[in-house]
């Protein structure tokens, strides 16, 4: 595999055209609304967190950028929806997990996202060998982080 | 001497054209954002480092009197590549820091106020445009815009009615840096000149392409950055008329531009020493110096036939590309070899991350034009920029790398 | 890795100084006004330019992506080198440079007014007293000033009743580039900080001498420049604690410094890049890193017993000729291998001629301090200042060439 | 002679010790009196020209500086005394005469000024070649050229 075709897998094109949780839903009790803009290449994100005891109970954003960002946001609120079960993943489960996203990413290639923790967006590992695009791929896991600290 | 243009000649002295990426070879079409240097260059600045170090207007021992002729020989040429004296030319960190010292110095001088206006293009790099922005919000003035239409060109009907009994200062660039399109100075000169406002170009685009003759524009001030034209980092020219840089105060001050100190008042320099306060990036004078004896050097006017047959293939080869939008998309005007656009479907990091994968280098984002590219409806897009040093294969190169772009990223092509 | 020190080894390593001067070895003595350049910070900044040289912060591309990762790696090294965080180093053109973009941010800002004070003393350097006069001027505040004493060391006496509530800014020089002496940095940082006021420290001619934390030792801000710490020129850094630095607005603006811009207004990026508008010195910064980690890598507890014995052997000869009178002669202060003095009868550009003509090279005349001159009864002094590359042979060559100067021009000898 | 005995010859160690012209007289009905000075040295000059029928009647000055600012303005001195007489030199000599001296001194050791003409400045020959000290050996014959602009 070059080293594009694994920076842009088939399931990065493919949710960066359906894109999942595009399209903000009304803010409940705690929700937080978060704009996060990469200054570089102008890509941004607005993404509302609303949490329900403790859990993150819903994730939905809306933006522009390049298929790296748009992916990873898709990806995010996949994995939040599968690992989270009905109920919604906890708190210091999705803190953590976002820590871990982005010591892989700044791993220079060194540190794999594992699938069993990361589902679909382990497939970007590959960005982590590309210093300019961590930022884009970061883009709306550090939102996430901000919602969570506000929400 | 001047030597036949041989473009093949013009790489070798690029060191860094040797490079590879992805096991392609470099296409380095980014000149634009920065330029790459001739040995010519690095070896002017290490030569000095070795053997002739030493601070310049500051001392009396052999160094540093060697260090002060290099260092004023290096403005005679800056000067010479302009058409100016050597006295009408300010050392700059760049074209930014040329611009903000303009600015800055205009606002401690009280010389505008409110009601004053302050003119513009839409089509200005940040560097051109916030400076007076922040010089406006300072002082009260407005600060206006000539619109640009869509092919790219200034609305000039616009200009005239802009431009009128309370502009004080019209600021515009000789190039955009994404429409790549040379704009009318003459005409833009002569509306100022009929109000009394001040002008102000920035060159930093037209420098490393065309033939600049500064006093003869007409305009009062204008600046460029060494490092776009072939020279180091950490180096620019601020150029301006006599009586115009008279009339300046300083912007930053320190030492080496002062006659008499006292602990509570200071006395200054006349210019261009009033404007360089402390220790001047000297070995960058020497190498910025050495860049335009390099260029001079050259065949110049077979060197911008070149650059123009780049200029159309490379319009001309992304025009025949579907789902391609040019920005800036003329033939009425002259030009250089800089064309920004948008891939229908496709993000601009995205098509600049392909291209970076078959070697080509080029600029993706807003160039520091966020305001054109909202005017076109963009947030970002993609630059190739080309240099004395690029082929019409590296050209092909780009031109067959774009045309594979959409069906990578599986964009539709429209009907 | 750390080596032995062997100052014959680290000569080996600045080709300069094989330079010859009329016959005569090159003693360079003038490293207070610029540091000579070790093959190390040459061969790094060539380096760049020849194999990875593009726009930092910009692009996509490969080169792009691994000149900003030098480029900020730099910056990573530079904060080390002071015990900082990166985020809180601010690349400048120069101290001057950051000096003025303190004033200056601090003008803009307003955050001064009618019946405030800065405080300096009466031994800066021209860099840290004009642009605080343009600031008093420009606000209204009052400009004081810390007197020296006959020997050189500040008067703390007259510090005490100078700083107090009205006391905005204390700017300070660590090390005096006239007098060599150590300043006392923590007594001066409680008396400000007692009263709320802010202080700057210009550490210039600390740097490349003495071992530097800066958050450790209290100040607000500070700033060096990177070509008298064995770098280029066209860099320099300011160090400034988060806090203090997010309250500071930009002093310069244009591209890389902003998140949003629109046709009349921009927002902008926290620090340090929001004081980092423009192309930054890119080559400059590799270079400046190199040659911190090129004098980290030295042994530098034996570097320092080094300089040491050089400042006494230097200051104790001098003392030994008849005529001369040194600037600040004190054994009571911490101090650095720089001296400044006067012969008498002979004007100090008639010293530094007769000693160039010995190959050694000193720097004549005010040093950008003529308030301190003035204040000596002076208006031009010789100073020599020794490096880590200067040898106790030097020194005596240099102390020998002082002897002869008096009996050259024919003054008579004191009784 | 090696290049520092050619620079500090012994006629410019006596002018700068027995300076010509040193202290002002008062000034006449067609004066001017003229400050310079170099910013780099601190050499500084007050110099004062009095012309009559068109002749430089008399030049007198104060200042400190280098030997070589000093020996300059007393050889200068000299040199209108004796080329004057006792009516003064016609201001266009005056006028070409300094316009020589500085196309000698700028002359990188190219143009020697010869003695016929400069008299004792003629010993200022050496200082073209060093850069750094042109302005120093200028400074008194720049500052008349102002006087004689302005008396
Ligand atoms: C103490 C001191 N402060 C400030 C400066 C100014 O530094 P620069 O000229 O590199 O901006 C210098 C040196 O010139 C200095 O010695
Ligand atoms: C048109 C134009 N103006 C100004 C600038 C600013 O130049 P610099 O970043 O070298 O200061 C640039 C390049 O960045 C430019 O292309």
């Amino acid at each position: 595999m070059s080293g594009l075709d694994a920076l842009y897998q088939e399931l990065i094109l493919d949710h960066a055209k359906n894109r999942r949780g595009f399209g903000l839903d009304e803010p409940g009790a705690h929700s937080a609304t978060v704009h996060q803009r990469n200054p570089i290449c102008g890509d941004e994100i607005t993404l509302r967190v609303t949490t329900e005891d403790d859990r993150v109970a819903s994730v939905t954003w809306e933006g522009a950028g390049c298929s790296i960002s748009q992916a990873s946001a898709s990806m995010l609120v996949a994995l939040l929806r599968e690992d989270g079960g009905d109920d919604g993943m906890p708190l210091p489960d999705a803190q953590a997990l976002i820590e871990r996203f982005r010591e892989a990413l700044r791993s220079r290639g060194k540190i794999p996202l594992d699938e069993e923790t990361f589902g679909d967006a382990s497939a970007l590992s590959g960005v982590s060998k590309y210093t300019a695009r961590v930022k884009c791929a970061m883009l709306a896991w550090v939102a996430l982080e901000e919602g969570l600290r506000q929400a | 001497m001047t030597l036949p243009f041989d473009v093949d000649v013009v790489r070798a002295d690029f060191p860094i054209l040797e490079t590879e990426v992805d096991g392609h070879p470099l296409v380095y079409l980014d000149s634009g954002a920065t330029s790459q240097k001739p040995r010519a260059v690095l070896d002017a600045e290490r030569d000095f480092l070795s053997r002739a170090n030493a601070a310049v207007h500051r001392g009396a021992h052999t160094l540093a009197a060697e260090a002060t002729e290099l260092f004023e020989d290096a403005r005679v040429t800056v000067a010479e590549f302009v058409g100016a004296e050597p006295e009408q030319i300010v050392w700059a960190s760049g074209a930014t820091g040329g611009l903000n010292l303009v600015a800055g110095s205009l606002g401690y001088a009280g010389r505008l106020r409110e009601g004053d206006e302050i003119v513009v293009t839409e089509a200005e790099h940040h560097a051109n445009l916030i400076p007076w922005q922040e010089l406006a919000r300072r002082t009260g003035a407005r600060l206006r815009h000539i619109p640009v239409r869509e092919d790219g060109t200034l609305d000039m009907d616009a200009a005239d009615s802009l431009i009128g009994a309370r502009t004080k200062v019209l600021a515009f660039p000789h190039v955009s840096n994404v429409l790549g399109i040379v704009n009318p100075v003459a005409d833009l000169v002569a509306r100022a000149q009929a109000v009394g406002a001040l002008t102000v170009l920035d060159a930093c685009q037209s420098a490393p392409h065309l033939a600049l003759d500064l006093p003869a524009s007409g305009v009062d001030l204008a600046v460029f950055s060494g490092h776009k034209v072939y020279g180091p980092y950490g180096i620019g020219a601020l150029w301006g008329r006599d009586e115009v840089l008279d009339a300046l105060p300083p912007f930053t001050t320190g030492g080496s531009m002062i006659t008499t100190v006292t602990l509570d008042e200071a006395e200054y320099l006349p210019p261009p020493q009033r404007f360089e306060a402390g220790t001047q990036p000297v070995s960058q004078a020497v190498g910025f110096a050495a860049a335009l004896r390099w260029l001079g050097a050259q065949d110049l006017a077979a060197a911008h036939a070149h650059e123009a047959a780049l200029e159309r293939r490379m319009r001309e080869g992304l025009r025949s590309i579907p789902g391609i939008r040019l920005l800036g998309d003329t033939d009425a005007a002259e030009r250089v070899a800089l064309q920004a656009f948008a891939v229908e479907g496709v993000h601009a990091h995205d098509v600049g991350q392909f291209l970076d994968s078959r070697g080509v280098a080029v600029r993706v984002g807003h160039h520091c034009a966020q305001p054109l590219h909202r005017r076109f409806g963009l947030t970002a897009s993609v630059r190739a920029s080309a240099a004395i040093h690029t082929t019409a294969d590296e050209v092909d190169t780009f031109l067959d790398a774009v045309s594979g772009v959409r069906s990578f990223f599986g964009a539709e092509v429209a009907a």
